[in-house]
Formats: C-alpha cells, structure tokens, sequence
C-alpha cells in the first residue's frame, strides 16, 4: 500500500463509446535509455500501461517487478480463456483471476503480497465498456472514473467534479489530460512523463482496439489539448 | 461328341442359350434367326448375349475381392458410382432429371456423363449404378423393344420393357450386375416409371429417385409434388430436386439432363449447368442456392434501440 | 472446470495414439507421411569423407519436394544423410545434433563421429524401429575419419563405403566397382555423384539433384545442388490469365500501412 | 476412404513478385455429403504469416487453437510478431510432438518475412502431418485434391507474378483443381499478400 | 536346435538381420571364436564385412547372431556392465559373470529381442570357458558352440570331429573348416572368416578370405557328366547245330 | 437412428429431436428427452452411442452450470460451444473416446442473435443456419437448402420443420415416430407440441 501511494498517478475514465487510460511515469532522466519506449514495443512496453488481451489494457501503480509477473500472469491466463473458450477473456473476470492470485499471497505467511494495484480498461459483450480497479489484497470494484497512485485524492475529487455522464471518448480524452496536469508534480505535460491508451470499437470490425499511444503520438496528443510543452522546449 | 455333351451339361454356351430361353419365356417356333440381325452386337445370334467369366472357382467373389474399393482402397478396379436420377409421374405426363458426373474414388472422371438412355422415341431409362451394365443392358433393350414392335405390329408397354430387362439382369443376379435404372415412358396406359435394379427388383410407381443422392433429390421432390404440376412446374421441380443433390452430394453435380415424356414421346428439355443454377437459376434471375437465395437477410433481432445504436 | 492440459513435457505425445486407434476400428485407415525414397551414400577417401545424397521427397506416388536437403548437419565436421520417413530423420538429427553441441560444451573437445553415432543408434534402438530413419553418418574427428550407417532398428555398420534408401542398390554397384583407398578428393566426389546419379536415374524413389558434403580435417565443404542433372526446361508457352479472369463474390483489404497519425488534428505533427 | 478425406478440403499457397497468395476452399463435408460451403481453412497468425490447415475438420479447429495459443506465447515472451520461418517451425515441432498419434492436419504455411534491409520476402512451406517441413520456391499444396493442384500449379505457375496476376494464376489454379475432386469445392477463398495490404477475396466457384 | 536356429518371424519387419554362421570354441590355452561377415537385409547383404566378434572385456569376447540391432545394443550394455563391474571389484570379470550379464538381458527381455549369443574368453578363475546364449535367454557352458542360422548345417560335422586336448593349431583349422562348410550351405551366411584367438597372453585377431575358405568337396558336374557304359561285345551269333 | 433437426429463425432457434430410446431391434422407450437446456439461452440436441450420449449431455450440463455459478457472467453461446467441441476433441484421445452428435442451439442476449452450432463425435464444429444428425440429414438438408428463411417466424420455422418431419417419416425406414421441440430466443427455453 505504501509503495502504491508514492508510484506515479493512473487514472482511467470510462466513455460511452471508449475508455481512457493515463498514467504518470515516474523513473526519467537524461540517461534512461528510452530508445526501445520510442518504438512503442509490443503491447506497450513503457512502464505503466500494459496490453493483457485483445480487449483490456491495464495500467499498473507499485512496485514494478510485482506489476510484470503480474502482467505476465495475467496475459496468459487471459490466453487460456481463448484457448477453452474461442473468446476474449470478460473483463471483470480477468481482474478476478488476477485478485484471485494476490489473494492467495495475502494468505500465507512468509509470501509477500503483490505490491500492485491495477486498473483495467476493457471491453466483452457482456456490458461493453468497463472500468475495473483491483488491490493488493485481491479486492476489485467497478468505476466510471478512478485514479490510483500518488495524490489519487487529489484527481480523485477533481474527477467527481468534472465527470459527466455519458460522455463520449474525446471529451474523456481531455478530462482525463485535464487532471493529469493538474495532479502531476511537474508543471509540464511531456512524453517523457506520461503514459496513455485508449480502448475503442473498430469502426469497422466492431472489434475492441486498444491504442497505447507511443511518445511522439503522447506529445501531438498534448499538443492538440494545449497542454503541451513549448516548441522551444522540446528535442530537436 | 462334344455336341453331345454340350447339349446336356449345365454349363457352357448351349447351356446359356437354353437357359436364357427359359427365362426369355421364348416358345421354340421363335428361332434364333427370328432375332434379327447379329451385326455390331455380340453374340446375338446365341440370343442372350453372355460373358467371360474368369477362369477362377468363384468368379463372384474373386470380382469382388478386386472391384470392392470399400473394404480394400488399393484395389485395382475401382467401379463408377454416384449419381443421382429421378423420374416421376404427373398429369403431363414424366419428367426424367439425372445429374452428369462420373467419380472414380474421388476424382471426378467426367462432368458430362449422358445418364439418360435413350431406348427409343417413347422410352427413356435412366442410369445409375455401373455405367456399363447399364448402357450395354438397356441399348440390348432397345433392340427388343424394335423387335417387339416388328413382330406384334405395337409398340411394347412400359411395362413389358421394363419387365423384360428385369428378367435379363435377375439371370445375372450375384455375378457383379450393378444398376439402378428407371424405364420411363408413355404407352396405351398413358405414362408409366417403372424402376429396375441388377437385384431383380422391379416397382411400377410415382415418383423414384436413384443413386447416392437420391435423399437429397427426395426431400424437395417429395415437397414440392403434386399430381396437377403444370408442365413448367414439373420441370423446375425435377431440376430443382437433381440441383439440391447435386449441391449435397459430393459424387453427384456438374450438369442436369431433363427429359419431358409426353403422349407423342419424349423430348430433350435441356442442360443445365448446376453451378449457373446455384448462382443465377434457368433464368437467369432466380438462384437456387441457399445462400443465393437468403443473402442480405440475417436471423439477428436486435432490439429497436439497439438496432439504431448500431446504425 | 474440466480443463485440458495445454503444456506437455518435452518429449513425444502419444495422447493421439487412443484416438486413432479408434479411428482405425471404425474402419478409416491411417495416411501416409512424406517419406524420402532416396539415395544417400559416403565414402571414405584420402582427406576425408564425402556424402552425397539425392533430393527427391515422394508422399506415395507424388514427388512431394523437388529439391529438399538430405545432408543434415551433426557439427562442423560431421554431417548426417537421411533417408525413410523424412520428418522422422529431420528431427532426430536435429535433436542429436543439438545433444552433440551440448556434449561439446560440457567436454570442451570438438565432439567425436562414434559420439554422434551411439546417440543416434540408442534413439533409435530405443523406439524399435518405429522412427523411421536409415542415417549415413560422417565425418573427421581427432581420430580420423569415419563413415557409418544407422539402420532405423539401431544397428550400425563402419564401412568405407556406404549406401542406403531405396536407390542404395543402384549406388552401391558403382561403389563396389569403382571405390579405392586413398582416392583424391577430385576422385571421390566424381564416384560419389556418379553412385547419387545412380540411385537418381534408376530408382523411382530418388531423383533431382546430387548434393555432396566434403568433410576433412581442416574444413567442411557442402555442395548444395552439385549437379543438377533434371533441371526443367522453359515452359513452351506462358498461361497468365488476364486480369479479371476469376469471378470473386466479395472483398476485403485490409491495409498493413500503420498510420502513425491518428490524431485528427488536421495539423501535420512535428516529427522534426 | 482415407481420414484425409473424411471432411475433405484443400490449400495452396503460391510465391509471387512481393507478394505471396494462399488459398483454400470453403467445403466441410461429412464424407459425401456437405454440411457447411464457409468452412475457413486458412487462418492469419499475424498480419504477415497466414496458415492453411487441410485435413481432418476437428483437427483443423484444434490446431488453429493451439497455434494460436503458441504464437500469443511466443508474443508475449518475445515482444515481438513471429517470422514465417520461425512459425513454420512451431507448425513443425507441434506436429512432430505427436510423431506416433498424429494430428490429421497437412499445414500450409504463407507468409512474408522481414530481411535485414527491412523489405519483404515472399516465404511458402509446406508440412506433412507429422511435421516433415518443405520449404518450396514456387508453391505448395495440400488436401484432397494436392494431385490434381500439383498438375495445374506445375503447369500455370510463374515466377515473378505481380500481386493481381498471381491472384488469377492461384485462383485459377485452385477452381479448376478442386472441379476435379469430389470433397473438395464449395466456393474458394484466396489471400494475397504484399508489403502493404492483405487482399481477401472469396470465389465465385462451383457449389456441386 | 529349434531355440538355436533364428527365427525370422521374430524379427521385426525391415530389420537387418545377421543371417549369420558363428562359432567358439575352447582348447587348452584359450578359445578360437569365428564367424563369417554377411549382414543381410531381406535379399540385399547390406554389409559383406561385418565384424560379429565383439569386444566385451580385455579377454572376453561375443558373437552375435539376430538381429544386428539388438545384439549391438545388448554387447553395449554388457560392455558398459562390466567397465563398471572391474572399476568396483578392482578387477577383470570372468567369463561367467559376463555370460550371466547377458543371459540376464536376455532372458528379461526374451520377448522383444531376437539374439542368440555366444560368449567366450579367458579369465584367471577357469581358464579358457565358452557360453551359448541361445533365442529364449538361456545359459549354457560348452567345450564348443555354433549358431546363426548356419549352425543347423554343421552340427554333425562338429559332433563328429571335436576332440578334447585339442592345441591352437586344430582348433583354428576346426573353426575355419566348420564355418567354411556352415556359410557354403547357409545363404544368410557368407563372405569372409573372421577369428579371434583369446588366451592368457592376449587376443589375436585372424581373417580368412573369401577365396581363400577352405574347400571342400563341391560336387561334380552329374548330369553333364559322360555316362560310363559298360562295354558292349560284337553280338555273337548262337551257335547253332548244323 | 436417432435423427434431430435444427433451424434458426428471426431471433430463434428450433431444435427438435426423435424421442426414441432403441436398443437392437426394440424400442425401449418412446418419450425419451434428448435436447439438454445447459442454460436459459442454451440447448443441446445429443444422439450416437447410447450410454455416452447421456453421459456426456449430462457433463457438460454440470460443468456449464458450475461455470455459471462460479464465474460473474455466463458463457455466450460461441463460448460454450467452443469449450464443449474441445472437450469432445480431447476425450477423442482419451482411453474411451464419447460418440456424441450434437446440436447447439443458443441465443446470445449480448448481440441480440441466434446461433446453431453443428458439431459431430469427432469434435468437428461449424456453425450453420440449419442443421440435422442421423440418416434424417440426408434427407432434411436438401429440403432446407430449398425451404429455409433465416428470417422466418416462428411458425415458419415450426412449417420448415415438419416438412422435414414429415419428409423423413415418408422416406426412412427406421423414421421415428415422435419429436420433441424447444425453442430458444430472447426470453428463453420453452417447449414446443407441434
């Protein structure tokens, strides 16, 4: 719980027609190594937002090699669902199958318990476009909009404030930039400081399409809230 | 000396010859000569024409042991089967409808195989089963259909004929015959089907339907039947039934041979692509083929709500 | 829930096995694998070893491969002719051969041809006949050269020249006419395309093209396609169809071309 | 009758310009007779490897299943998309696994692989149903009707097919083949392809 | 003799056989083990020098008739067997503790294999010693033993000519006559003789040509042969009484 | 001889199937139930080898209900037959392998549609808009091909269905006597006298 406080913010809100992921990276610095981030690796191999299936992608706040065996827990198992059952593994029930795991860590003594909380975006025809949040201690619960991480009160509130019904994936987008900036500790918004995804029907497939923005796609997307760095600021 | 022998020993050619009389019904006044001409067609003079068997103790089973691609795939002679024929009766008169292909295993040897036989310009009999058997036995019928005609100054009943041909293959029965065949035609009792098999069956009916994709031709033959079909109805019916097995079966397809009985004789309707059916039907609007037939409509019943989020 | 296993231990599974067996008693025969009719052969000569083998693979009566390759490899210096069920020499070289590499980790010694031979006959000694693969093994270690065969029972036989397949009759009679000791490299790899062309000429089994491997101490050589004696002429005529030729009921393409801006800005991004 | 034979079906794959094509046709009979004329057979593994697998229908739904599992494995533990070599490999040994109780499956495997100069090149192979790999330059078949599409393909294929014409040589190929057989059929559906899009197109073929 | 001759039958389909004549036997000093070098598979020799003498121990030898697979794999086992056997015991194992070895193989596996063994060597307890090891895995100490399938054609030229007291010499022209004889009946059995003397000193390795066998009588051609007629005299005429 | 017939209709699917339990030559049992309701949108039409048959319905019952029991949501009808054909396919390569035939037919409430899954003893599952098992295919699908609309009522479908009832009573020499009919839409699993 104490690591969970001080890890970088993630905050997710759900839209009618989407949900939106963002999250607060917390290890930068001029010498990190970020030429495999800028490629955008496979399912989002930044730090904070992972793809775990076709149809949910999860953002993770705490410690983060707990938060890899986890998504690594959580991918395969999402794939044994589509091996038994030829479908997307249902959103609530991979968050479940994930709490049934750090439940079981909570149990024993001499087992640390998973240092992780996550938030999971996702989309089943059961009830399309869901928003789950699950603890270390394996409880999970369902949100329109939720925040974990540092100054979660923050955004928390701030979230309560500006959420609107109903809304739909673009406004959710700048809602969700909107307390970004205003929780995070720096003052500017850069792809060097946040993570983003979108989850969103295909037009054409109506399939779920997660989107984990890469670092120069999080800088136009700045750009276009006006949130933004200054041009002069950025790396030439 | 061996003249004498032959004549009472229970097998070879005079032994045949007597024993094709007495299943022939053929009185001793009626003599060979009497059978007409023996040019082009075997041993005719002999009357029942006949075969060599092979050398071998039990010539059925041996055949069968060679030709039985069931039990043993390796096996050398691989006979033609599958097919699918129909032929039935109605106020105007048969309509006989076969497919036109020819599978040796699962290759498909012809598309345009002729599974109609035409016997004469009244009687048509269908093929189904081993092609040979049946072209050889039912051109074999013609011929005694002619001389039926010379000697009796009429034309021979359906159901003569039919009897006739059933009376030959019964002879040959257990020795490797395979047909299935219907004898369709028109006489003084109006229009008659009768179906013959190398068993020895022989049926006087409605409506038969032959071969391996007999089922298929039967289920939308059997539905759409009715004795006061039009001319047109009846002929989209037969084709319509030999379309379904054709698209069912795999050893049935290709092409729809149609033939129209009527008073004055038979009449070829035409030939009819199963594909072009499947995709665009005889006239060119209409295809038969389901999902030709169903396209744009969907069992889906979405809400009214729901339907318009969709939109 | 009743779950089923997804991860096996390495190794064979034979939970098919159950099921065709039952197949088989409901009266529906098994098929047939690709099998290599073959000519594979070896001989020894003054430097070395040379192999050669065909490269004809046949499913019953259709030649299934064109131009496979027969000469597997063991290590650098040993390499491994395969003939009989193809998938089944395929993989056993490719497992010994990978149990070679590891022996001569851990021994820290280039790995010995009588090594490589004493896996593969206990492998196949071990299914009793049932992977079938007949192997030419050779190769120059610190010992010399070596020339095995490995029947697909497990038995082996060292001899200095060597066939096997179905076209090792054809090959082995122009061993035994032309083979000597100490023949010149030149030599051995002429006696060895002619025995391959042999077994390609006059057994329905093999055919194509001869490739040789020329192992010595120093250095091993492959003759990938080392004479092509059956290349196919020019088609007479060319049979394109004009465009438009195939009737299609529907269609869809889909784009690989990943747009990278996604943003409907209308803006063109800074990408400087 | 074969199990080969049982549901019937078959595959080809075809090598051209940039571009690669595979086909198959949509039958699923049950012996003689046909139960369904949209039973896909070729199933994309990724954007870029296509897989074929004619043979036995339960098999056909089982091993596409089972790569499918394989391959997200292979994805998550390497953060990257498979090459078709390298798929053509799992096909392989996931076969081979299964040497003495074999699944039914001939696998046809299409796809293009990245060079080092980050083009594409055009891959085909071709498996037994034990896993014997056959890596081929022109095309590859498998099925019911592999005798009759090697005597087409043998004569009507070229090399150097711009992606369009090799669209007609496979489709062509493949119609006039699986007219030839009697469980094969059934319409016919062909992938083509290239560096920048996959065409998917479904055949007018003969429906007997 | 039925347990001695290989069964074919029981050979698995396509494996190749050692068609086979072999041969120990003891003398005074040592034991002379021969046998002849053909390796067939069906109608085709797919070795014609074939070296069935195996080497199990520095004064223990096998012949090997069967399946070559087989026998080739139960002389590793063996061989490994006793490597260990010597590093415990300190030791050189004699000749019955490596015949009981592959008896012991043999016999548990009698259903899945198809050898017939003739172990023999020299050791310090006993001396020269010879043990057949024949199709269903028995054991059996014998002053000499054949087997393979050339074996049924020489029982009784062994029989007859064995003798005890034997030296080096008669016993290697013995084993030399005895397969000579065996591989030109036995058409599973042929090419060349290879022989090992194995005594105290050490194992000494003979090979006898393919033509250089020893021969035999071969049979004169019969029927080309010109008849012997007996002579026939001028007819006399009869005497008759003038 | 079991024979079972399946249609899908607008927002329906019909599944019928002979209540014949034989045993050689004899009829055991005419009122026997063959169609399972796996659950409030789910049935399965089971035929083939007696004795595996209803053991095999009655397994995959239980394990469908624990799955609903134990899980948020249940399985959509794709899901359940995916699971279903793949337990099939694997007890193919048990030490007794079922001999089961199937229908299934569901409606899946998430996207408003009907679904009939044909599926045979090998695990060989394709989904159709109509289907049959036994020597009653044979006879039903040609006819189907011809009479179906995927977008019929009802008592289209019930028609179509006793054409083809009738078809096989008229033509099959082992023709069951009685069927038993359940529907699945929307609201449900019902049963349905003909």
């Amino acid at each position: 719980m104490e690591a969970i406080s001080h890890a970088g913010t993630v905050l997710g809100v759900l839209a009618r027609d989407g949900v939106v992921l963002a999250a607060e990276k917390k290890v930068t610095g001029k010498l990190l190594d970020l030429s495999g981030v800028k490629e955008g690796g496979y399912g989002g191999s930044g730090e904070k937002i992972f793809s775990l299936n076709a149809n949910v992608v999860a953002g993770v706040a705490g410690i983060t090699a707990d938060a890899n065996s986890l998504v690594n827990y959580a991918r395969q198992a999402a794939q044994r669902h589509l091996l038994h059952y030829n479908e997307d593994i249902p959103v609530e029930l991979l968050a479940q199958r994930l709490c049934d795991l750090k439940q079981g860590y909570t149990q024993y003594g001499g087992l640390r318990p998973f240092g992780v909380s996550l938030l999971y975006a996702g989309y089943d025809p059961h009830y399309h476009f869901q928003l789950y949040h699950s603890d270390p201690s394996g409880n999970y619960s369902g949100w329109k909009a939720t925040c974990i991480g540092a100054n979660s009160g923050t955004a928390q509130s701030l979230l309560k404030q500006e959420y609107k019904e109903e809304m739909g994936v673009e406004d959710a987008v700048a809602l969700v930039l909107r307390v970004m900036s205003k929780t995070m500790d720096s003052t500017t918004l850069g792809s060097e400081k946040l993570e983003f995804a979108t989850l969103t029907l295909d037009p054409v497939t109506k399939q779920p399409k997660a989107k984990i923005y890469k670092p120069a796609e999080v800088d136009a997307l700045l750009q276009k809230q006006g949130l933004g760095k200054k041009e002069d600021t950025e790396t030439r | 000396m061996h003249a004498f022998a032959e004549r009472f020993s229970t097998n070879g050619a005079a032994a045949e010859l007597r024993r094709a009389k007495e299943i022939l019904g053929e009185d001793d006044d009626v003599s060979d000569v009497m059978w007409g001409s023996s040019g082009g067609f075997g041993s005719l003079v002999n009357g029942v024409p006949k075969f060599a068997v092979p050398s071998v103790p039990d010539p059925t089973s041996f055949l069968r042991m060679h030709t039985d691609d069931h039990a043993d795939p390796s096996c050398r002679i691989k006979i033609k089967h599958g097919t699918t024929t129909l032929a039935f009766r109605f106020k105007g008169g048969v309509i006989v409808a076969v497919d036109s292909r020819a599978t040796a295993g699962s290759y498909v040897a012809s598309g345009t195989v002729k599974k109609v036989i035409e016997i004469n310009p009244y009687l048509l009999g269908t093929m189904a089963g081993g092609a040979a058997d049946c072209q050889y036995w039912e051109t074999y019928l013609g011929i005694q259909c002619r001389l039926h005609e010379l000697r009796n100054r009429e034309r021979i009943s359906v159901a003569a004929a039919s009897k006739y041909l059933s009376n030959l293959v019964y002879s040959y029965k257990g020795m490797g015959l395979s047909m299935g065949t219907m004898i369709c035609g028109w006489d003084k009792t109006g229009p008659a089907i009768f179906y013959v098999d190398s068993d020895g069956t022989r049926l006087k009916g409605d409506l038969f339907s032959v071969g391996s994709g007999s089922t298929f031709a039967y289920g939308v033959l059997d539905q759409g039947y009715r004795w006061d079909l039009t001319d047109e109805e009846a002929q989209e019916l037969g084709r319509r039934s030999i379309y379904a097995a054709g698209h069912r079966d795999a050893f049935s397809g290709n092409t729809i041979n149609l033939y129209h009985v009527k008073e004055d004789g038979w009449k070829f309707i035409g030939n009819y692509d199963i594909s072009e059916m499947h995709y665009n039907g005889p006239g060119g609007a209409d295809g038969y083929g389901y999902d030709v037939r169903v396209q744009g409509r969907t069992s889906a019943n979405p809400p009214p709500e729901a339907a318009a989020a969709q939109a | 829930m009743a779950a089923a296993s997804v991860y096996t231990p390495a190794g064979f599974d034979f939970s098919n096995e159950v099921r065709n067996s039952f197949l088989t008693e409901r009266g529906i025969p098994l098929p047939k694998a690709t099998s290599t009719g073959t000519t594979i052969v070896g001989c020894l000569f003054k430097d070395g070893i040379v192999l050669g083998a065909d490269t004809r693979a046949t499913e019953g009566p259709i030649v299934a491969d064109k131009n496979c390759e027969k000469i597997h490899y063991i290590s650098e210096s040993i390499r491994c002719c395969g003939a009989g069920t193809a998938a089944d020499t395929e993989f056993t070289t490719a497992l010994i051969s990978s149990n070679i590499e590891l022996h001569a980790l851990t021994t820290g010694r280039k790995p010995r041809v009588v090594t490589a031979m004493t896996m593969l006959k206990q492998m196949l000694f071990q299914y009793q006949g049932q992977i079938g693969a007949a192997l030419v093994l050779g190769g120059v270690d610190a010992t010399g050269p070596h020339l095995f065969t490995i029947h697909p029972h497990g038995s082996t036989d060292k001899l200095p020249y060597v066939t096997m397949g179905s076209g090792s009759l054809a090959a082995m009679a122009v061993f035994e006419n032309g083979w000597r000791p100490n023949m010149e490299r030149a030599e051995a790899l002429e006696l060895v395309t002619a025995a391959v062309s042999a077994g390609i000429f006059n057994d329905l089994g093999s055919g194509s093209n001869v490739d040789a491997c020329v192992i010595t101490a120093t250095h091993t050589e492959m003759l990938r396609n080392f004479v092509k004696p059956n290349e196919r002429v020019q088609k007479e005529r060319s049979y394109t169809f004009r465009r438009g030729t195939t009737k299609f009921k529907k269609e869809d393409i889909r784009s690989l071309v990943v747009s990278e801006d996604v943003i409907h800005t209308g803006e063109a991004m800074d990408t400087s | 009758m074969s199990i080969m034979q049982y549901n019937g079906g078959s595959v080809i794959a075809m090598v051209g310009k940039d571009c690669v094509a595979i086909a198959s046709d949509l039958r699923l009979g049950s012996q003689a007779m046909g139960i369904s004329s949209h039973f896909e057979k070729i199933f994309p593994m990724t954007d870029r490897v296509y897989v074929g697998l004619p043979g036995l229908a339960t098999d056909v739904t089982t091993l596409h299943h089972q790569f499918r599992y394989r391959l997200n494995m292979y994805t998550i533990k390497e953060e990257r998309e498979i090459e078709p070599e390298t798929f053509a490999h799992l096909v392989s040994s996931t076969l081979y696994e299964k040497r003495f109780g074999p699944y039914f499956i001939e696998p046809v495997i299409a796809g293009l692989q990245k060079t080092a100069s980050g083009d594409f090149k055009p891959y085909i192979a071709a498996t037994d149903l034990i896993g014997c790999l056959n890596f081929a330059k022109d095309f590859v078949v498998a099925g019911t009707a592999s005798d009759k599409l090697f005597g087409v393909a043998e004569g009507l294929w070229e090399p150097d097919l711009e992606p369009e014409d090799l669209f007609e040589t496979i489709a062509q190929t493949l119609l006039n083949a699986v007219d030839r057989d009697a469980y094969s059929g059934w319409g016919a559906v062909v992938y083509v392809l290239t560096k920048d899009k996959v065409i998917k197109r479904e055949l007018k073929g003969r429906m007997d | 003799m039925e347990a001695i001759s290989v069964d074919m039958n029981r050979l698995k389909a396509g494996e190749v056989n050692l068609g086979t004549s072999i041969m120990a036997v003891q003398f005074k000093d040592g034991v002379v083990i021969g046998a002849d070098s053909r390796t067939t598979t069906g109608s085709y020799i797919a070795n014609r020098v074939t070296d069935k003498l195996t080497h199990i121990h520095d004064r223990i030898y096998c012949c090997r008739s069967g399946s070559a697979a087989d026998t080739q794999a139960i002389a590793d086992v063996v061989h490994q067997h006793l490597q260990m056997y010597t590093q415990m015991v300190g030791g050189a194992p004699s000749v019955h503790v490596a015949a009981n070895v592959f008896q012991d193989l043999c016999y548990t596996n009698k259903d899945n294999l198809s050898a017939g063994i003739i172990v023999a060597g020299w050791d310090k307890e006993v001396g020269p010693s010879v043990y057949n090891i024949p199709l269903g895995g028995g054991l059996f100490r014998q002053p000499w033993a054949i087997g393979g399938s050339g074996s049924t054609y020489v029982y009784g030229y062994c029989d007859a000519t064995y003798q005890e007291g034997w030296g080096r010499e008669e016993t290697v022209n013995f084993v030399k006559n005895t397969l000579s004889l065996a591989m030109s009946r036995d058409g599973s059995s042929g090419g060349v003789i290879r022989m090992c003397i194995i005594t105290e000193e050490g194992v000494e390795r003979a090979f006898v040509p393919g033509n250089e066998l020893p021969k035999f009588w071969e049979g004169n051609e019969v029927l080309g042969a010109p008849l012997k007629t007996k002579e026939v005299s001028d007819a006399v005429p009869m005497p008759v009484d003038a | 001889m079991d024979v079972s017939f399946a249609i899908t209709g607008k927002g329906y699917v019909i599944v019928a199937a002979d209540t014949t339990a034989a045993r050689s030559i004899v009829k055991m049992k005419t009122d026997e139930d063959k169609i399972k309701v796996l659950s409030p949108h789910l049935l399965m039409a089971y035929s083939g080898e007696p004795g595996d048959t209803v053991q095999f319905a009655e397994f995959v019952e239980r394990n469908i209900r624990l799955y609903h029991i134990r899980n948020p949501h249940g399985l959509r009808p794709q899901s359940a037959a995916s699971w279903i054909r793949r337990t099939l396919a694997d007890s193919l390569r048990s030490r007794r392998p079922y001999s089961v035939n199937l229908l299934l037919g569901g409606y899946d409430t998430s996207e408003h549609a009907p679904h009939l899954y044909w599926m045979d003893y090998l695990g060989t599952m394709v989904e159709v808009p109509f289907a049959a098992h036994g020597y009653g295919a044979y006879f039903a699908l040609g006819l189907l091909d011809r009479y179906h609309d995927p977008e019929g009522s009802l008592e289209d479908g019930l028609a179509t269905l006793r054409r083809c009832i009738d078809e096989v009573a008229k033509r099959l020499v082992v023709a069951p006597g009685q069927y038993k009919v359940k529907v699945v839409d929307k609201d449900g699993v019902r049963e349905i006298a003909l």
